[in-house]
């Protein structure tokens, strides 16, 4: 008889039957179960196989600290998760599980011939070989360790759940709810102090689950908590890290113990900021290192005595204990209490507690003390132990199915290392315990050090006549590290336990060591001959537990991942079979297809119509900014490059913004409203940076200035009227403006009604044809594009988007910030000079125009370009050289920044950053391409209308 | 040195591995070397490594505060590439390139440089712009990358979505097939190890205090914790730390140090081939040998030395990678750390000698520091052997920043318009 | 995710509100022209990162807007004070 | 002034309702952007109450910051556009759309998204904050009655994600 249920026994009701699969073999369990304790109960012991060897492994624990039970779980539908801990799936009705990284079974894994060859693969070994042939790396040795590694299959499908998160607040959170933890919550609570208390388990209580003595206590807490308005109660919550200024992440699960997890948030992402914190994690019990130690059948002693006293599970129907400290005995009574008979009580200590001996002797148990456990008989499950006498005499055989290990308890201090509070080395508990805080915060309980748990000794490896470095005694479970790795590790000059847990990979599996740490660093301290505090100590690292990323993501999935702005009139636009591209966090209409058309015919067709009617462009995203004070003018003297203080109220003017570097990083057009208020443009990418820019010199630099920016990029729609008949379309709209060009030239701002509607109206263009932009509150912005479009019906108006738009400046030589410049560009250097005040004594960036490298000869220059083919349309980014036949590396001396078809021209054009570029007017460039090379002769960049008749008509 | 192989590894195995030697000494310091170096990680043992192998000077100790590799070198994504814009950059991270290739047999360890390829996703119009402007330049100075339509970029890494309709989709990508990853932990100590074999020592646990100057303003070596240290030669190779050493020697630097994040998922069977980046959402992902998907996070906004980042930079990181990746929406996030990143103004890299005599500094490597390793190593050995720069890290003078000739990459990328 | 207390709002609040500002207290010069390239270099350029106590700006930007100052370890990413912008260095 | 017909919102205008709150579109509103050093000189200059405290809000008057108002009227009201003072007056009627959620978790809908702490938010407050990455101004009009007033163009993300908090709510 092994692992079985005993009637009676446990939390658990028989009632509520529960039937799941694994490994796609249906079982029987009970509601309440973890996959962990139904198995147990069905007698299913193998449960894993281990991440380097392929050992057959089952149950070490019983909670969040198991290394060895890793199962997938699949729900179907692409609700499949690897990796999950045995003892922290609950079951539910029709649960399908499966074991992990065996091939072709769970029984029968080829994997392990690792095992068999183990001795070939010692800690570090893929650093001395896999190095010939020199190739073989990546095609062989790499794929076959890559196959080899990883634990269960990654997901194929994209999750279908949704996730939810919220901030929340509180006075104090408390973490584990164990007694510790209720009773601190209990005495907070009293206060009326808002009170959170956060438990990973399905069930509140922690420790006291598993003391049955307990449990009326427990019931009655809980009661009186869930009164509380002011306390929180948060099961199933994981409080993972621990962060800045008492601010904690947790994550609560909330479907994934359901039959049917519908279509509910699957967990919900608690960013918590609290008053103060109380840790109340409690301890893990540590294993023992000896041979054989991870057979199948041996586990913590603490471990079995929570599947027996929650659970009413069995590990196993004769058990043995090797144990260093009282606790295992106490574990162990209660085993024997509960009918299953026990092996033998083997405590390396020669001497111990009267009490437990007396304990002991009355139950009529087997005690063998000053002995240890020195080997394991059988593979895949318990069959005996052999044990000796601390000196390796007496060597003898026990049989037995289950054989419980206590070593010791560590408390659980990850969060508190998360955030950064000191540990000081407890030669009583061999363990670190909390220190000076960094928050805060304090632990309580076993997790604080104070526990009723008895005293042992805290040792590395068992005694054994064996010799030690033929034997497997495993340390880390899950990455197969043995105690002859870390013994290595150090023969090797790892001195400090950095290197160790990277050069042996312990505590760097799943369960971040939590089982492994403490051993490790005993056995090292051994091997080093030096005190453990001077061998370090491994920072443990969020999460405590790991934590899925759909969680950590919050609602930020699909279309709540990032906001895209759309304009007024985008409606319009999609509804008109706009082509839209992504610019910043805006979309724009890129071109309007009509059936048939591909975007060059689109754009040739958008730009002849500019050109010879009127077209119709959605120009709200370009970013606005109202300076207003009777400093206004003065600041943007000091902002801009060219003069401000002389523009006249009713007139624009192109203002050009360098950073204190000397380079370009805004421009746009700019008008005067009033003595005392500009109405500034930006680039739609350039708007929050500009402002941030502005009002940092407004408020750092120049607090004496009486001017204020306030953002309008979204109180106006912009509708930007454009071509010979702009005029004409407009004219019946608007009133109290007169449109005539003697009164309204170009580059001028007038206000007045446009259907009905307050606007200001630009006389500006970016086409280089007659054109005015029409700015309309943004609530108003559809309805006059659409007044505007029926109007303009008789003008043949079409609607053009941002690349016909890109064309149309191109064809005048009109940079755009960021593809015709690139954050090294000075304005000489984009042939602005014009738009540099002279006069000015300073304006932002001026001093650095002056440094050595900036007014040096050579630099890149903008200029046009126009290919020898003129069919031949070049790449944007394409490279320039002087010669061609030069070898590779080539010397380049300029790259094209802008290129298109131009319908207007019926050529292409280009412009290009050239090394001297003004310089070599009429000089015929190479652009190498793959398989060929396109000649391109050097030209002013202005390819249209060059005396501005047009705009100016 | 005991030679690396399969056979001495099998030989050993049947001595139940009792016989390896120390993979380096753990040296006390001597009273003076011909040439120190500050910073055990892989770019200061890297170089201390080539000033033995190829400039023949062997009277080297590299000096660390902790345990070598503890730092940056231990904390990285090891990603490894060289398809970078300018000339500058694209000679720099070549030359490193090339040293990767062949590293393992140059030090009798394996590095595990695996060239997996690393495809940059371009998600709007601006992206292919500025991608095919990187191509380009690669391809007239002898670097790899090509460009791939959406279509073949979900063919070279399956898990890659390609939904037209994603807040940011994919438009293409620019991949350099060279391009990939190394295992960080052993780079440091293979050149650790090779370094010690031509005499180097090795000297942890030993902080610098302070750097001695003579009468003539030339360096005389450095107080540390362990006592004073002579030589004339002084490299500081100590990422975030930097300026903090500088200091010591009366110069002020253009760094800033900032808080960078990266993580690990549990680790699963092999599902991702590659490296994607993508700078427009900030993610950047890898599957390591173990199987962990490896994926580097943002920096913090303000400088800090805390090795300790916040919370919602990761949201946003995980978040960023769900949506270019909807498969691993379920995996589980295993481990998430901090490193300290030293940032110049133009984000590249100050690599040469200094104002101050037998002074040599290697710092500002950014986010970008692992991939350079070999090189960075190389070239300070370079300068500190010959007092003056090679042609390749000519230009990353400090000088550099008052003449206004900057290697700003990051800005070549330009803003959105 | 630090606190910040605002000395405008007098309100400790959550980093996001907040936009790290760089170090505090480096004035741009009067006549920038009539410097030097070195000190113009060191004005752009130049910055303190020291290990522990550092003067740097933030920006309330998503509150009431203000750029201030602070004091912040940058080993523990405490901090000391923070104050109002044209109040002298703490 | 045409009539609402011709405007458009960029939210259905139809609320959403959840057990225990309810998101809806606010009626359009005419808003001012007021900067100025001294909050006399501006009460003086517009004819209106301006509190001086950061936070408060009093006749549809929000100081926002020590030097910055914000003032929500009747649509079609007018203020002074204050010529030549030293001071600012811009018009941002429609820069901003307002979200009106009401109940008694509307709070816990907010608080899904915002980090600050909501229930130290008292009644008759109104701040600039951030709700995730995007920027709002949030009122309390009453225990269970919260205004939002955020852009127009981030008005369509943050819509859907109250409404998807609120579906959450259990």
């Amino acid at each position: 008889m092994s692992a079985h249920r005993i009637a009676g026994a446990g939390r658990l009701s028989s009632a509520g039957r529960v039937n799941f699969r694994f490994d796609g073999k249906a079982y029987q369990g009970q509601a309440g179960d973890s996959l962990a304790s139904a198995l147990l109960a069905n007698g299913v012991i193998l449960m894993g196989r281990s991440f380097k060897y392929h050992r057959p492994r089952g149950l070490l624990g019983a909670g969040a600290e198991e290394p060895n039970a890793l199962i997938s779980v699949d729900r179907g539908g692409g609700r499949y998760t690897p990796n999950l801990r045995a003892t922290a799936i609950e079951i539910y009705e029709g649960l399908n599980a499966r074991s992990q990284n065996r091939w072709p079974s769970l029984q029968t894994d080829l994997g392990s011939i690792n095992d068999r060859l183990g001795m070939f693969f010692p800690a570090g070994f893929y650093n001395k070989t896999f190095m010939w042939p020199r190739s073989a790396w990546e095609k062989l040795y790499e794929p076959a360790i890559r196959g080899m590694a990883g634990l269960g299959d990654a997901p194929t499908d994209a999750d279908p759940d949704v996730y939810g998160a919220t901030y929340a607040h509180c006075d104090v959170l408390i973490v584990g709810a164990g007694p510790a933890g209720i009773d601190a919550a209990l005495a907070a609570s009293a206060s009326k102090k808002k009170v959170f208390l956060l438990d990973e388990q399905d069930e509140m209580g922690g420790g006291a689950l598993g003391d049955p003595a307990l449990w009326p206590w427990l019931a009655e807490s809980l009661k009186d908590l869930g009164k509380l308005p002011n306390v929180t109660l948060l099961s199933r919550t994981t409080a993972f890290g621990y962060y800045h200024d008492n601010f904690i992440g947790a994550v609560e699960r909330l479907t994934e113990h359901l039959a049917n997890p519908d279509h509910h948030p699957r967990e919900k992402l608690w960013r918590i900021r609290a008053g103060e914190v109380v840790l109340a994690q409690g301890a893990i019990e540590r294993p023992l290192v000896f041979e054989g130690n991870d057979v199948p059948g041996v586990m913590l002693a603490s471990a079995a005595g929570t599947y027996l006293a929650r659970y009413g599970v069995a590990v196993g129907g004769n058990v043995a204990l090797m144990t260093v400290h009282d606790s295992g005995w106490r574990d162990l009574f209660t085993l024997a209490r509960a009918g299953v008979s026990v092996a033998a009580i083997i405590d390396l200590r020669d001497t111990v507690d009267e009490g437990l001996l007396a304990e002991a002797q009355e139950l009529g148990l087997r005690v063998e003390l000053g002995s240890a456990v020195i080997g394991v008989a059988g593979r895949q499950a318990v069959k005996g132990i052999e044990m000796a006498r601390a000196d390796g005499s007496a060597r003898q055989r026990i049989a037995c199915d289950a054989l419980l290990m206590a070593g010791g308890w560590t408390p659980s201090v990850h969060l508190w290392s998360h955030s950064l509070g000191k540990l000081e080395w407890s030669e009583d508990w061999g363990a670190y315990l909390p220190g000076q805080p960094n928050e805060n915060v304090r632990c309580v309980g076993a997790c604080g050090g104070t526990w009723s748990f008895g005293s042992g000794l805290s040792i590395g490896q068992l005694p054994t006549p064996k010799n030690p470095s033929r034997i497997k005694a495993f340390v880390d479970f899950q990455n197969d590290v043995t105690a002859k790795d870390i013994a290595l590790a150090v023969r090797e000059g790892m001195k400090s336990v950095e290197h160790i847990k990277r050069y042996t990979t312990n505590g760097m599996a799943t369960d971040q060591g939590k089982t492994s740490n403490l051993n490790a660093l005993q056995l090292a301290s051994r091997a080093l001959d030096r005190p453990v505090q001077q061998i370090g100590l491994t920072t443990f690292r969020p999460p405590y537990t790991p934590q899925t990323f759909g969680a950590l993501a919050g609602h930020a999935k699909d279309a709540l991942f990032q906001p895209v702005r759309k304009s007024p009139i985008d409606p319009w636009a999609e509804a008109n079979g706009a082509v839209f591209e992504l610019v910043a966090q805006w979309r724009r209409a890129r071109y309007f297809p009509k059936a048939g058309e591909d975007m060059h015919a689109a754009v040739a067709r958008e730009c002849l119509a500019v050109r010879e009617g009127a077209g119709i462009f959605d120009a709200s995203t370009l970013g606005k900014i109202e300076v207003v004070g009777p400093d206004a003018a003065e600041f943007l003297n000091r902002m801009y490059t060219n003069p401000w203080k002389q523009l006249e109220p009713g007139r624009c003017r192109y203002g050009l913004l360098l950073r204190e570097d000397g380079f370009i990083t805004d421009d746009g057009v700019s008008a005067r409203l009033a003595p005392d208020r500009f109405h500034l443009t930006t680039t739609t990418g350039g708007a929050a940076r500009v402002l941030n820019m502005m009002e940092d010199y407004l408020q750092t630099e120049w607090p004496d200035l009486n001017v204020w920016l306030t953002s309008t990029t979204e109180q106006w729609a912009v509708i930007a009227l454009q071509g010979p008949k702009a005029r004409d379309v407009i004219a019946p709209l608007v009133s109290g403006i007169d449109l005539s060009g003697e009164m309204f030239p170009h580059m001028a701002v007038r206000e007045g009604t446009i259907c009905g509607v307050p606007t200001r109206l630009f006389r500006v263009s970016f086409t280089g044809e007659l054109g005015f932009e029409i700015n309309v509150p943004a609530a108003y912005g559809r309805h006059v594009w659409e007044q505007v479009w029926q109007a303009g019906q008789a003008h043949g108006i079409t609607p053009y988007g941002t690349e016909t738009m890109h064309v149309l400046r191109a064809e005048k030589g009109f940079i755009i910030v960021g593809q015709d410049t690139d954050g090294t560009v000075t304005p000489s250097d984009a042939g602005l000079e014009w738009a540099v005040g002279k006069k000015k004594p300073d304006f932002v960036g001026k001093r650095s125009l002056a440094r050595p490298d900036i007014i040096a000869s050579g630099r890149k220059q903008l200029i046009g370009l126009l290919t020898d083919d003129p069919a031949e349309v070049l790449v944007e980014g394409a490279q320039i050289v002087a010669d061609p036949n030069q070898p590779v590396p080539m010397t380049m001396i300029g790259h094209v920044t802008s290129s298109y078809a131009s319908a207007t021209l019926g050529r292409s054009i280009a412009m290009a950053l050239v090394q001297g570029g003004f310089d070599r007017m009429g000089e015929t460039l190479h652009v190498p391409m793959p398989g060929k090379t396109i000649t391109a002769k050097v030209v002013k960049p202005m390819f249209y209308d060059a005396e501005g008749s047009r705009l100016n008509a | 040195m005991t030679r690396f192989s399969a056979i001495s590894l099998f030989a050993k195995a049947l001595g139940g591995h009792q016989s390896w030697p120390e993979l380096w000494p753990d040296a006390q310091p001597k009273p003076s070397y011909d040439a120190i170096i500050v910073g055990a990680g892989g770019h200061g043992l890297g170089a201390a490594y080539y000033l033995a192998k190829k400039y023949g000077i062997t009277n080297v100790a590299v000096i660390e505060k902790g345990w070598l590799g503890g730092g940056n070198t231990g904390r990285n994504t090891t990603i490894v590439r060289s398809n970078y814009l300018y000339d500058e950059s694209a000679h720099l991270y070549d030359h490193a390139v090339k040293l990767w290739d062949g590293l393992s047999q140059d030090l009798n360890f394996n590095v595990m440089y695996s060239k997996r390829g690393v495809m940059m996703l371009a998600h709007n119009v601006h992206d292919v712009q500025s991608f095919q402007r990187h191509i380009h330049a690669n391809r007239l100075n002898g670097v790899d990358n090509e460009w791939l339509t959406p279509q073949e970029a979900k063919e070279y890494c399956p898990p890659l979505s390609i939904d037209p309709g994603a807040r940011h989709p994919v438009l293409g990508a620019a991949l350099q097939r060279r391009g990939g990853t190394a295992r960080h932990d052993s780079v440091a100590w293979g050149y650790a190890r090779a370094a010690a074999a031509l005499g180097v020592d090795i000297i942890q646990n030993c902080a610098v205090t302070g750097i001695r100057r003579g009468a003539d303003g030339a360096v005389e070596g450095v107080e540390t914790t362990r006592g004073f240290i002579a030589s004339k030669k002084i490299g500081v190779s100590a990422a975030g730390n930097s300026s903090v050493i500088m200091q010591m020697a009366g110069l002020e630097f253009p760094l800033e140090s900032y808080p960078l994040q990266a993580l690990v998922s549990e680790p699963v069977k092999p599902v991702f081939p590659c490296v994607v980046m993508s700078n427009t959402v900030h993610a950047y992902i890898s599957q390591s040998d173990k199987g962990e998907l490896v994926i580097g996070a943002g920096t913090d906004q303000y400088v800090s030395y805390s090795q300790r980042g916040a919370l919602h930079i990761v949201e946003h990181t995980v978040a960023a990678i769900c949506e270019i990746f909807p498969l691993f929406r379920r995996m589980r996030m295993l481990r998430n750390w901090g490193g300290i990143v030293d940032v110049t103004p133009d984000r590249s890299p100050i690599l040469g000698k200094t104002p101050v005599p037998g002074l040599y500094v290697n710092c500002g490597w950014g986010t970008g520091g692992f991939k350079a390793t070999p090189g960075a190593g190389d070239l300070l050995a370079y300068t500190m052997a010959k007092d003056e720069p090679h042609p390749i890290n000519a230009p990353y003078n400090l000088d550099r920043f008052r003449r206004g000739r900057l290697i700003d990459e990051a800005a070549a990328a330009a803003v959105a318009h | 995710m630090i606190l910040i207390h605002c000395p405008y709002c007098e309100q400790t609040l959550p980093e996001l509100e907040f936009a790290y500002a760089g170090e505090a207290h480096i004035a741009r010069p009067a006549e920038p022209s009539a410097m030097s390239d070195e000190d113009w270099a060191r004005y752009l350029f130049i910055r303190a990162n020291p290990r522990g106590r550092h003067n740097e700006r933030w920006r309330h930007i998503h509150g009431c807007g203000r750029f201030f100052n602070a004091v912040r370890d940058t080993v523990t990413d405490k901090f000391e004070t923070t104050y109002k912008a044209g109040e002298p260095r703490k | 002034m045409p009539d609402t017909a011709t405007r458009s919102a960029p939210i259905p205008a139809q609320p959403a309702e959840f057990p225990g709150v309810s998101i809806r579109l606010g009626a359009p509103l005419a808003r001012w952007s007021l900067r100025g050093r001294d909050a006399k000189a501006l009460a003086k200059a517009i004819g209106h109450k301006v509190p001086g405290k950061i936070g408060t809000n009093e006749g549809g008057m929000a100081c926002l910051g020590p030097d910055e108002w914000l003032l929500r009227l009747p649509i079609g009201s007018v203020v002074p556009s204050g010529e030549g003072l030293p001071l600012s007056v811009v018009d941002i009627s429609e820069r901003a759309i307002t979200l009106e959620l009401e109940g008694p978790r509307a709070i816990a809908v907010l608080q899904s998204g915002a980090p600050r702490d909501l229930s130290q938010f008292a009644v008759g407050e109104a701040r600039r904050t951030i709700y995730e990455t995007t920027e709002i101004v949030l009122i309390r009009e009453g225990e269970e009655r919260w205004t939002v007033e955020v852009w127009r163009s981030f008005a369509p993300w943050l819509h859907e994600a109250l409404v998807t908090a609120a579906s959450h709510l259990r």
